[in-house]
């Protein structure tokens, strides 16, 4: 469903990668692996077409990217290095606002109990802005939960999470990918998919 | 007693619109004023009822 | 000492409680005693006629807006200086009542102005310097509503507020001499020449009656503010248990 | 489609309405850098009315600068900028609902603010209607050309240069037909000529500021 | 301690050369309000010389406040104000080095500046040289009461225009004096008094601000 | 050397903690445990004395840290959530900047030399702002480094780094200790200091 064909990515002086393609079907996930700037950042970006790369092409359903904007942006996820979300909104406006739009409507009731299930029960209603670190976080992936994308793109989605929250991850992209969804995604941590093994793909040197 | 009817009283002297507008005004200002810090009181009451019965949960 | 006493929160609030009332009565007699004088009492200004009524609220208000502010000054340096919770709850409970007597002698004085000048406004340095203090308020209030915490709150609107109250003299007498060193315009300040002994007294009753409202308000204001920031001490919780 | 604009819309609002103190902000400096020009050029009345209506539409232009700053800028740091780039919807809807909204939030105010500032500058009753009018239909000339450079701001890391040369002169027009306006209706001339080239200028910028600031934003997340 | 004070101000300066095209925006701007003013309010030269000193030094009062707003913000977002309140020197060399640093950047061009545009309002030459004596006393002012106004905001939302609203009152005896020394020119009453008590407000802001904004910091990042 | 007496620390509506001590010596570390959003970071920040405590106060060296402001600004290096670099500035500028506001002096070299060491020999004239995630964390523990200060009060410091610098990050660390410093840390993650048994404190529920 997703495929990339000979991507090359520059940035100022540095190749970071060229000549990098693969393939995802439903119900597969894949690994990024790679050091500290190695570029998986930047391959993301370019997977859901925030960037252009310097070579070849990213295509979804065999269309490229770029020519199926909307189908894409209906079916793909993304959670960056950034959370996303509004410092000085709470956490349940956070979900409903982002789901709005996507295009999609998601009540109070639903959006409630996204946030329970990553943990925040007790962060309904103060501004995002006074959260934790691990607990900004969390309400990205909430919003990754109520989504319903197919494809999620997710960079390094365990960093500042504790060890509920990674286990909670975990089973989160099991889940997903066995009832056919495709994800990606990078971690320098361990990351324990049980019943799943990713494929992988190593970027840069 | 300055004035010989309400007509005249309400009139000034031809400066109704300043004089009233004024008194006017200051006194929306208050009730204003009270309405604000009576609502104020309220909700802050109902707050901290409510976050004591969380806490006390 | 006594005055550490009244100054712990838990002693100020009932205290307060106690007190409102008080004022409140004296700010409703006051000012029904200072409209009527101002309204049966006081005569017909010769030059003005009916429309000088409104200096009895003009004056007093222009006091009340000047004077709050240095109140909020002196309850400002106090907290800065010795940490305590309550002069930052009071200062902050005066701030929104200074504000609107600010507007009030605005209002009122553009008000008078239109038919004594013929013009709603103009920039005569004690009107200027009026309209800046209103500004100084507005400056206040949003500094202090945009921060959530409270602590971080009191102390930005403290340091603001004693920067403001040193340059307000500066102000008033930078706009004062701005005016008159280029003085074009034809209208100026018309005084009440000599002011009969009935309008001096209706003056300082509302003067006084205003004194009275601010006291009430920013009590009842305080007391707001003191359960809300003491919350988890035990006398706040019991409070609350108390009042259904 | 249009549910994804009044989304976005209601989104800013939302926003602006968290932060209360920030939009009063904005208004009170519109009345401040009014009442600062009497303070710098003396108090004069028959001279204060009549750069009356220049400083009231220079500081209105002044004012929508400022808060044009951050018409992207915050949703750009917390990556919400890119998710909603992200979304199924044209980017060019986004840019215009971003600018409709900036409008609504820092336009209108002006509206109703603008007369009381003219009294301060002595201007006559149907001079301060005409100036209300003026800026009612400049306005919104500001958010939309503004957009375009608050999109490019967000790429070009120290090109603030480029974006204050390239929006200030386009605001040039609106200035001088707005000002003009009202200046027209103290001097006798009338208000028409000037209005009807205002709105023209409106209508030119509605249809192409959305899509340009569209393409800027594309390239500044980049 | 001067070693302290002394690498705040390279810093500030580095940085600042680092990222040109900002700088560059502040002095475009000053330039761009003051050449707004003719457009706005007509062109008839007698007018245009009696509001100029004013207007110039409003102009210059915007101008520093604009990029007062960014004095710690974009420390603080990267959590290097952090670093250097824990420096072990005291806080009060910290707020007086960057408010130096804010002068020698944004204050200095706008002295090189206002000649220029001056002429533009067709001022005399001893009226030029008198305005830029008084941007140079009032300058520094600014930047040290706007240090008050940039700690005291530090991570609000939309501190930027905050900032405005809390300064510009503080600034009225500044824009007073400073354009009422050039006008003294103008009209034939002399600068003299009008620039000393402008040299006096500027020993009482060096006095005072640095500490005052030492102690907004430490309450802006609790 | 530094004691914690009594510590509360209140946020919002919440109480995180309260009545919280202990006392560390020269070569000991403290681990900081708790979930997210149980108040580490509040906690780090009292600690280093950027935040005031609702009760109780910090010592060091026996005396309260706000009167002992220049000795302690002298002898702590802190890293939070936020690195503390400047996007504009390159790596080498940074940590020299950073030494010169600290009172130190740092010549070109040992810049380069404590870049290096870290894994940044190729990126050290390249604005900050383009670094990767890691990499910028990097920096940020590059100048810890050269900050030369005994107590090191680190707030997450393996948060985006790879395995290689992950055990870069234990060395230091233990390194640091074994020669009498002292470290006070919190981290998700495991975290192993071979011969060094850090004490541990539980923050929150
Ligand atoms: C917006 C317009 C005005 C403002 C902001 C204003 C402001 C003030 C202030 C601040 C004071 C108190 C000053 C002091 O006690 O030293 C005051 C007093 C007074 N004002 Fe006004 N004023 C305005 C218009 C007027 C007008 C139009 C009149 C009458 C024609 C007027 C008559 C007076 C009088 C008689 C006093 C009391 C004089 C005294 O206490 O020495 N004001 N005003
Ligand atoms: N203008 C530039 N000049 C030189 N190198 C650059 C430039 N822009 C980016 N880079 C390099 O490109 C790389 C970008 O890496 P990217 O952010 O994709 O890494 P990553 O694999 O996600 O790393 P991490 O694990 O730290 O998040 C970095 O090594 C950075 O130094
Ligand atoms: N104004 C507020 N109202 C309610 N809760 C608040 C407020 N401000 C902060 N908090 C809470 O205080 C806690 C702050 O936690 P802190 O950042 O210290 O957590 P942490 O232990 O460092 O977490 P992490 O591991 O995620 O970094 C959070 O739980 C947050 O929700
Ligand atoms: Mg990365
Ligand atoms: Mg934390």
């Amino acid at each position: 469903m997703l495929s990339a064909h000979d991507l090359a990515c520059e940035r100022g002086d540095r190749l970071l990668f060229r000549n990098l393609g693969f393939e995802l079907q439903s119900g597969e996930a894949l690994m990024v692996r790679g050091g500290n700037g190695h570029g998986k950042t930047s391959l993301l970006r370019i997977l859901c077409g925030l960037s252009t790369p310097a070579a070849g092409e990213v295509r979804w359903r065999n269309q490229p990217i770029r020519q199926a904007h909307e189908q894409f942006g209906r079916e793909m996820a993304y959670i960056g290095h950034n959370n996303g979300i509004k410092d000085d909104l709470t956490p349940i406006e956070n979900l409903r606002l982002a789901a709005a739009l996507g295009g999609r409507s998601l009540d109070q009731a639903q959006a409630t109990h996204a946030l329970g299930q990553v943990g925040l029960a007790r962060c309904l209603d103060i501004p995002a802005r006074v959260l934790s670190f691990g607990q900004r976080r969390r309400v990205a992936l909430a919003g990754l939960m109520t989504a319903g994308a197919l494809l999620w793109i997710l960079d390094e989605p365990l960093t500042g999470l504790d060890v509920h929250g990674v286990a909670m991850v975990e089973q989160l992209i099991r889940d997903h990918v066995v009832a056919g969804g495709l994800a990606i995604m990078t971690t320098h941590q361990a990351l324990a998919l049980d019943g799943v093994t990713p494929k992988t793909l190593s970027v840069g040197d | 007693m300055n004035w010989e009817s309400w007509g005249a009283f309400w009139a000034m002297g031809g400066y109704g619109l300043y004089v009233w507008g004024s008194f006017g005004v200051t006194l929306l200002c208050i009730v204003g004023e009270i309405w604000l810090l009576r609502r104020h009181r309220l909700q802050t009451w109902q707050r901290l009822k409510r976050l004591k019965s969380w806490d006390s949960q | 000492m006594n005055l550490y006493y009244y100054a712990s929160p838990a002693t100020f609030y009932p205290l307060a409680g106690r007190l409102i009332p008080w004022f409140a009565a004296l700010a409703a007699i006051l000012t029904a005693v200072g409209l009527y004088i101002s309204f049966f009492m006081a005569p017909t200004d010769f030059q003005q006629g009916e429309g000088y009524r409104i200096i009895f609220i003009h004056v007093p208000a222009a006091w009340m807006s000047m004077f709050i502010y240095v109140v909020m000054a002196f309850w400002s340096a106090i907290g800065l200086a010795w940490n305590t919770r309550l002069s930052f709850v009071m200062a902050r409970s005066l701030a929104p009542t200074g504000a609107m007597f600010t507007f009030v002698a605005l209002w009122t004085g553009a008000f008078w102005g239109k038919p004594m000048w013929g013009a709603w406004w103009v920039w005569d340095a004690r009107l200027t310097s009026e309209l800046i203090l209103f500004f100084l308020y507005v400056g206040v209030m949003a500094l202090q509503a945009a921060i959530d915490d409270p602590r971080r709150s009191d102390r930005a609107g403290a340091l603001l507020n004693l920067v403001g109250v040193i340059n307000v003299p500066i102000i008033y007498f930078s706009v004062k001499w701005w005016n008159t060193l280029h003085q074009g315009s034809s209208v100026s300040l018309t005084r009440a020449p000599s002011m009969a002994h009935i309008m001096l007294w209706g003056m300082l009753i509302m003067a006084l009656a205003a004194w009275m409202y601010s006291i009430a308000v920013a009590l009842v204001r305080a007391r707001s503010l003191i359960i809300e920031r003491e919350r988890q001490t035990d006398w706040v919780r019991s409070l609350l248990e108390e009042k259904p | 489609m249009l549910r994804f604009l009044f989304t976005v819309i209601r989104r800013d609002i939302m926003l602006a309405a968290r932060r209360r103190g920030d939009w009063l902000t904005a208004q009170f400096f519109f009345v401040m850098v009014v009442s600062m020009f009497p303070l710098g050029v003396g108090p004069e009345p028959s001279m204060l009315r009549t750069i009356g209506p220049g400083v009231v539409w220079v500081a209105a232009l002044l004012a929508s600068l400022l808060s044009l700053g951050r018409l992207f800028a915050d949703d750009f740091r917390d990556g919400t900028l890119e998710q909603m780039l992200l979304s199924p919807y044209p980017n060019t809807l986004l840019a215009l609902g971003k600018a409709i909204a900036h409008w609504l939030i820092n336009g209108i105010p002006l509206l109703l603010i603008a007369p009381v500032l003219g009294i301060q500058f002595n201007l006559p009753p149907e001079a301060l209607w005409i100036l209300v009018l003026s800026l009612a239909i400049g306005t919104p000339i500001l958010s939309l050309l503004g957009s375009i450079g608050a999109a490019l701001t967000l790429g070009l890391r120290g090109g603030g240069v480029l974006v204050t040369l390239l929006i200030l002169p386009l605001y040039v027009p609106a200035l001088i037909f707005g000002a003009g306006a009202v200046e027209g209706v103290l001097s006798g001339t009338g208000a028409e000529a000037h209005l009807s080239l205002l709105g023209a200028f409106l209508m030119m910028s509605l249809l192409l500021a959305p899509w340009v600031s569209a393409m800027a934003l594309k390239v500044s997340v980049e």
